[in-house]
């Protein structure tokens, strides 16, 4: 657990004790009413939208509060129209949260994340479409961090690491749109690969983190899965 | 990050009547911010970040409230630098395509630890070169006698790391042992 | 499957269950698996876990027991290999998430494949700590201080049944209270050379 | 590991079994790979490798045999994968020093499916050119010329046992030979309907 301003109770553990304890009791209580702060400041802001815009002094300390006790700026926005504050603010919250999201998720999917997660995983009580993820997408595009949308089988795909997809991955990324895995026979049948390529590009995937493998099939075959079917599992 | 914005750093864009002056302004203020923010947490004083990764830990940490600036401005603001005396910080393109923002050696500096780091120990990947990397700049962090309180470390990233690593094998520094585990990186040795 | 467990979407994913070869993926679904048994054990108050995943859940109504195997999916069929097991225990008594009967460093060795089945582990969503922290406020808050209290009033007693400790084993709670007596804050007392009782000051 | 291979240190550096993406590194991978088999087929005398990369070594004493994959180092547990080791046989075949058994082109493609395992080629540690001179040179010293001599002769002959061509597999043989026949200095004779002898003029 992290410690709090250890050093200027190091002497006294039982002081530092006291007052761990204490803070524990507090923030459990604080926690309570902290959600409830936040409801009244997100139903606060909504309501007074024109009037919080008008003021960038009140604004920008509103905002500040809002971000230190930890309301999720998103939240403020009721639709596209009302923001608090430029037309583009939402526009610029979304493509923020895209990065960290990606940069969160990147161990568990090698950096391929798929629209359908992003809207139905982390965007399901924002209301947020499509369109606007492009958008904010294309804006994070022009920072040259090797963001980019991919389309595997007609499904939108943001793609955050550098490394691009070849042919062949890509490929094997459509078989798993299907399956949700892919394997050595499965490509060999539908894409009349040899058996060395077939391998040799889900090894590939596998080294960079894209495919998981599943070796408890009953053909006594290696499964390749795709993280995507986790979140598309979810929507069916 | 959420650190509290120090007051003289906070430019609101409602004050600025022209583009051309709130860019002037905010490109000072990432100048400060960024160098405040790697100033004793990256081995000497090394900064080196996608400026992906910069836009979001930038916005967060000082633009809330006084509207957030998009991409385009900060890629605007950061190519001001050497017109306005900044030259410390500088924008490089790595392996032709990750911008980032960057100390002017710190690339030179991180490509030649990470070299002797392989020398000493071949066959590392990089969430262990880049563990390795971090626990030497905290060793090597200054510890100020009022500041008691170590700060969080934001420290060298994987994804960095990975870019610098891909950098070598490009100019043939170094060769890769390529396994479903993961790839491993040697001093070239062909 | 009972109707107590809510397990994420991940755990209808059959390659969760196979240890994966990559290491930062490997990371990661240790990572989701530490999360998967901590939230569950705490949503459903269980303290122990046996070594190959075995929890006791008890309906709270009927007050029936079912042991579900955690790393047993028997709807898609796949299991964690005992090796792989054995890579979460480790990284969880490294987290502080896991406890050893006995309070000791658990033997965790992936040569062995005999395991024993009666060994159990306790389970700790909240560090020792905080669980003694808890139970320290718990003392303020309730005025027993300098009172000797047995270690089965704590868990046991009725009047405790809204305490997130209600129902902890006694074992577990004897770890825990060590802490308060090494801070300084407490005695303990034996019976019969057992220590059963605990006064705090 | 059989006795009889000197492999140089590089053959424990794992990134050897890897194909470098760098290219240029790449070129030395490959330069290494083929200094590797052709010194190693030429230390032990082996005329042929399979496409696989499995050689037998005949062990001088017991003439017991030994299947040795130069392309897996069970030591350090690395292979190489058959892409990259077809790209060392285009290489080894585009410098001559790589022959298939009908002296034709090899046909190698990544795409091909089903390795015919007992697929074979002869390893030329030599030029084909440089190997007619040298039996050319034979045929000289030991006054052989105007003389037909069989193929088993030149290279099973207990008299060559210090030839460099002594144990030279026969279709290789005659492969070399083709090359005087062709410069005007041999015809060669058939057995039924099969080359078996030369005479060299």
């Amino acid at each position: 657990m992290k410690k709090f301003g250890v050093a200027a109770f190091e002497d006294d553990e039982r002081v530092y004790n006291e007052t761990l304890k204490q803070f524990d009791k507090q923030t459990e209580q604080l926690t309570e009413q902290l959600g409830i702060f936040q409801e009244k400041l997100v139903e606060f802001a909504n309501r007074h939208n024109e009037e919080i815009k008008s003021n960038p002094e009140f604004r920008s300390k509103f905002l500040h509060m809002c971000n230190t006790i930890g309301i999720d700026p998103l939240n403020l926005y009721v639709g596209r129209d009302k923001h608090l504050f430029t037309v583009n603010d939402f526009i610029y919250e979304l493509s923020i949260k895209i990065i960290q999201i990606c940069r969160n998720t990147k161990d568990l999917n090698g950096g391929l994340i798929s629209f359908d997660e992003l809207l139905n995983t982390y965007f399901k009580t924002l209301n947020i479409t499509e369109g606007d993820l492009v958008e904010a997408i294309d804006l994070v595009s022009t920072l040259d961090g090797g963001f980019e949308i991919l389309k595997i089988k007609g499904t939108k795909i943001l793609r955050s690491v550098p490394n691009e997809l070849t042919n062949d991955q890509t490929k094997i990324l459509e078989v798993c749109s299907i399956m949700g895995y892919a394997s050595v026979s499965l490509l060999r049948v539908n894409l009349k690969w040899s058996k060395v390529r077939c391998k040799s590009v889900l090894d590939e995937m596998v080294t960079s983190g894209i495919l998981w493998i599943d070796s408890q099939t009953h053909q006594k075959e290696m499964l390749f899965w795709d993280p995507a079917w986790i979140a598309k599992s979810l929507s069916n | 990050l959420n650190k509290q914005p120090q007051s003289n750093l906070i430019i609101d864009r409602d004050k600025f009547s022209n583009q051309d002056l709130f860019l002037d302004e905010i490109a000072r203020e990432i100048y400060d911010f960024a160098m405040i923010e790697f100033k004793d947490n990256e081995i000497n004083n090394n900064v080196l970040i996608p400026l992906v990764d910069f836009y979001a830990m930038y916005n967060k940490a000082m633009r809330i409230g006084t509207g957030l600036i998009s991409p385009q401005e900060l890629k605007d603001a950061c190519q001001r630098f050497p017109k306005l005396g900044l030259d410390d910080l500088k924008l490089i393109k790595l392996n032709k395509r990750i911008l980032c923002l960057a100390t002017t050696n710190s690339f030179d500096f991180i490509q030649k630890e990470i070299l002797k780091i392989l020398t000493k120990d071949g066959g590392l990947d990089v969430l262990k070169i880049t563990q390795t990397l971090n626990e030497m700049a905290n060793d090597t962090e200054k510890t100020d006698n009022d500041e008691t309180v170590k700060r969080q470390n934001a420290a060298w990233t994987v994804s960095i790391i990975g870019e610098i690593l891909q950098s070598c094998i490009d100019n043939g520094i170094l060769v890769i042992d390529e396994q479903m585990s993961g790839v491993y990186y040697f001093k070239n040795n062909f | 499957m009972t109707v107590h467990l809510e397990l994420p979407a991940i755990y209808q994913f059959p390659p969760l269950f196979t240890r994966q070869p990559n290491k930062s993926i490997r990371n990661k679904q240790i990572e989701t698996w530490i999360n998967i048994i901590l939230t569950n054990c705490e949503q459903c108050k269980i303290w122990t876990i046996t070594k190959q995943g075995d929890m006791k859940i008890i309906d709270p109504d009927t007050q029936q027991v079912t042991t579900f195997n955690i790393f047993h999916n028997t709807e898609i069929d796949r299991s964690c290999s005992p090796i792989f097991i054995n890579e979460i225990w480790q990284m969880m008594q490294k987290q502080g998430q896991l406890l050893n009967r006995d309070g000791k460093d658990l033997k965790i060795s992936t040569d062995s494949d005999e395991l024993q089945t009666d060994e159990e582990f306790y389970i700790l969503w909240k560090s020792l700590e905080l669980w003694a922290n808890e139970i320290l406020d718990w003392f303020e808050r309730t005025t027993q201080l300098n009172k000797v209290v047995t270690f089965y009033e704590i868990v046991s007693s009725e009047d405790n049944f809204n305490e997130s400790f209600y129902s902890m084993p006694e074992p577990l709670l004897y770890q825990i209270l060590k802490i308060l007596v090494k801070r300084g804050r407490a005695t303990m007392l034996k019976e019969n050379s057992k220590y059963v009782a605990i006064k705090v000051i």
